[in-house]
């Protein structure tokens, strides 16, 4: 019974995390400039390797397992947001600004 | 089928092969040297993932004994029972013991090996089953303690669903050639990099046409040196 | 399929393997194509991830390890500094150069692609490389080393020579760059200006 | 601006830009190039406080490769180029100053020798005990475990670490501390 549930839970957390990511991916390609890809792919990056972590560790083995996917957990959740942050800053250091209004439709920058 | 089966069976190469042909081309084709380094990169990375293919084994795991295996693998290690102790002890001791023996028999099912696997690439669409069958005399003869073995073997209890003792790992010395390559290979790069970064601060710049006009330059005073040769012979 | 059972899981590999091969592929090719170097070097470090997860694949999870942990780490880091003291982009491509490059690679290409035809297959346990001496290894172990983890057994104990080597090599690596980058201070040198007065020679 | 790369100027810049590449001692600065000067105090504030949470787990995790890796994956190689990764971190970040402080150049260059010696002296050791090169069970003869390999393989691997991580962060030292001379504007 608990197998079974936890078989369930785990494969839907994998699955959505997995969709998340291919949402993500879409939402890189489809986006039109750097800020909304940035935004696509550091928010589904973050939130969909945390759901397959949180996915596999409820099929883990043993505790040990369990520990160290937790502190992948943790180490994904500190640091992927971080690397957004500093692509994203690196970027209007540099000079490129978000698009805004009716520019926002439009293919291509500048 | 068997045109699908050589395909899946050699696949791995082929794409290696691709990636090995990129970095060669990068390698001739780009003057920038920093680029040059990036396409040898390639080429390495691309030797690096055919090692680790020849040495994959199907079926098989990472060549880290699965807890208890490596027990169960001993002679002197009585305690896993003493029937699979001899079964299995008796081999590693004849290859142990004597090892011009072992040595011996190593060449000759190499030879034998070797014939098969000619014949089996020449006989390929004749006889699809001809390479397993002989892939598997071999096995039982020298590749792994038969499965048949495990039934009758004492110490066929399972843990976790493996056979103690007969789990297939896949072949480490490539793993261990491969992953000083590594390390090798970052070190010599920083190697090339530092005599780029060098030849920049000498030169202004690292693009192999410009290096050269600029050694002509020096040397002869102008960017051709068969006109100068031209000239001084006039 | 009449003889050989591909299993669910066998296929699942497969598929896997093969996306991450056409990924390696499209990479590499990108990185050929772009002029941009710092977009070539950022996907060199996404070059090293993939085979590292291809590594994975094939069971090398050390070699994985190191270089996930080398290609992400150390090599894109260097490249970059590499590549910030060199040039940010690289020149078009001279004409003439091509065909030749082409014509050497294909042929080079065409030789091991044929070579191949006389390969064991992938994964055959009974191919002449893993039927001998790393079978072996694997058997041995055990009893000689007694450390799970065969590879390393094999790293410092069997081959301990070997890596002896290698570290040898490493370190000459880094004595060449000190004495390539640091112009003999052990304080760190600063930028040099010996070669000016050729430079100024050459304009 | 005399230099820049392309085909038709052929010389380095030899007293060029001074005024332009004063502060490029960090590399941080290197990296994300054209960083007005006025944000540098509080530009890195994430980075900073995200790398003091994770400088300490990563040498940690360091530590635990270089001794684990006679039962899991890992071991010397893997973990010098992560310790080595920690401190490259730092440099990015800190910027380059505050990790020689850290760690002097000076450090590195014994390490490296020490690494290299500590392996080929454990060989020599063995041979002193009565063995062959690297061979490890002299170290511990009566052992039916082989304790002898363990501690062998632990020191050498040991060997490796330190050498690999001093090697790495050295060549990181050498290129880091560099001043590049093209301008941003290439970019």
């Amino acid at each position: 019974m608990w197998d079974l549930i936890r078989d369930i839970l785990s494969w839907a957390l994998i699955l959505i995390g997995s969709a998340a990511l291919v949402i993500g991916a879409i939402g890189l390609v489809r986006f039109p400039d750097f800020y909304t890809r940035m935004h696509a792919a550091g928010v589904t990056d973050t939130a969909g390797a945390e759901l397959i972590v949180f996915g596999l560790m409820l099929q883990a083995p043993s505790w040990i397992v369990v520990a160290k996917l937790a502190f992948i957990s943790f180490f994904l959740f500190l640091t992927s947001p971080v690397a957004t942050h500093a692509v994203a800053h690196a970027a209007w250091v540099v000079g490129v600004r978000p698009m805004l209004g009716p520019d926002l439709k439009r293919e291509g920058d500048d | 089928m068997d045109i699908l089966q050589f395909i899946a069976d050699r696949y791995n190469y082929w794409v290696v092969i691709v990636l090995m042909m990129l970095g060669l081309y990068t390698v001739i084709s780009r003057g920038n040297l920093v680029k040059k380094i990036i396409g040898l990169n390639i080429f390495q990375t691309s030797v690096f993932i055919y090692y680790i293919s020849i040495g994959k084994i199907r079926g098989g795991t990472a060549p880290i004994y699965v807890p208890g295996d490596m027990e169960a693998r001993t002679d002197h290690g009585d305690d896993h029972g003493s029937g699979h102790g001899a079964a299995h002890g008796e081999d590693v001791h004849a290859i142990h013991g004597e090892p011009a023996n072992a040595m011996a028999d190593a060449v000759k099912a190499n030879a034998s090996s070797g014939h098969e696997t000619v014949a089996s690439t020449a006989s390929l669409h004749a006889e699809p089953t001809h390479h397993a069958g002989a892939s598997n005399s071999l096995e039982t003869d020298i590749a792994f303690n038969a499965e048949g073995s495990a039934a009758a073997d004492p110490h066929g209890a399972s843990e976790g669903g493996v056979v103690l003792g007969e789990v297939i790992y896949s072949n480490p010395l490539p793993h261990v050639l491969i992953l000083t390559a590594i390390v090798v290979g970052v070190a010599t790069t920083a190697v090339g990099l530092a005599l780029a970064v060098r030849i920049r601060e000498a030169y202004g710049t690292i693009e192999e046409d410009e290096l050269e006009a600029a050694d002509n330059i020096a040397e002869f005073g102008t960017e051709d040196p068969r006109e100068a040769a031209a000239g001084a012979a006039a | 399929m009449e003889n050989d059972t591909v299993t669910l899981a066998e296929a699942a590999t497969l598929a896997i393997d093969l996306s991450l091969l056409t990924l390696l592929f499209l990479v590499a090719y990108q990185m050929l194509k772009s002029r941009h170097l710092f977009a070539v070097v950022m996907l060199s470090g996404i070059y090293s991830l993939l085979s590292a997860l291809f590594f994975v694949s094939l069971d090398a999870v050390d070699v994985a390890f190191t270089e996930a942990a080398v290609g992400a780490g150390i090599s894109t880091v260097l490249m970059l500094a590499g590549m910030l003291l060199t040039a940010r982009r690289e020149k078009p491509l001279m004409p003439g150069r091509a065909p030749v490059a082409i014509l050497v690679v294909f042929l080079v290409g065409a030789a091991l692609m044929y070579a191949t035809l006389d390969m064991p297959a992938f994964g055959d346990a009974t191919a002449p490389a893993n039927a001998y001496v790393g079978l072996q290894y694997i058997e041995r172990t055990p009893n000689e080393i007694a450390v799970p983890n065969i590879v390393t057994a094999v790293l410092a104990s069997y081959r301990g020579f070997d890596t002896l080597g290698e570290t040898m090599v490493i370190f000459t690596a880094g004595v060449a760059v000190m004495l390539l980058l640091g112009a003999g201070s052990i304080k760190g040198g600063r930028q040099v200006k010996d070669v000016s007065d050729d430079g100024e020679a050459q304009q | 601006m005399s230099d820049t790369t392309r085909p038709t100027d052929q010389g380095p810049t030899d007293q060029g830009p001074t005024d332009q590449i004063k502060t490029v001692t960090n590399p941080a600065g290197m990296v994300q190039s054209a960083a007005s000067q006025e944000y540098t105090s509080i530009e890195h504030l994430i980075l900073r406080v995200v790398m003091k949470v994770l400088f300490a787990p990563i040498i940690v995790f360091a530590l635990y490769v270089q001794f684990h890796g006679d039962y899991g994956p890992g071991g010397g190689f893997q973990a010098g180029v992560i310790f080595a990764v920690a401190f490259i971190l730092h440099a990015l970040i800190f910027g380059l100053e505050a990790t020689k402080k850290a760690l002097p150049q000076g450090w590195l260059s014994v390490l490296m020798v020490v690494g290299v010696l500590l392996y080929a002296g454990t060989g020599v050791a063995n041979m002193l005990l009565g063995g062959h090169l690297l061979d490890y069970d002299t170290i511990d003869p009566q052992s039916t475990h082989h304790a002898g390999q363990h501690y062998g393989i632990l020191i050498v691997e040991f060997g490796v670490g330190v050498a690999v991580a001093s090697t790495m962060l050295m060549i990181f030292y050498q290129f880091a501390s560099r001043e590049p001379e093209i301008s941003d504007e290439e970019w």
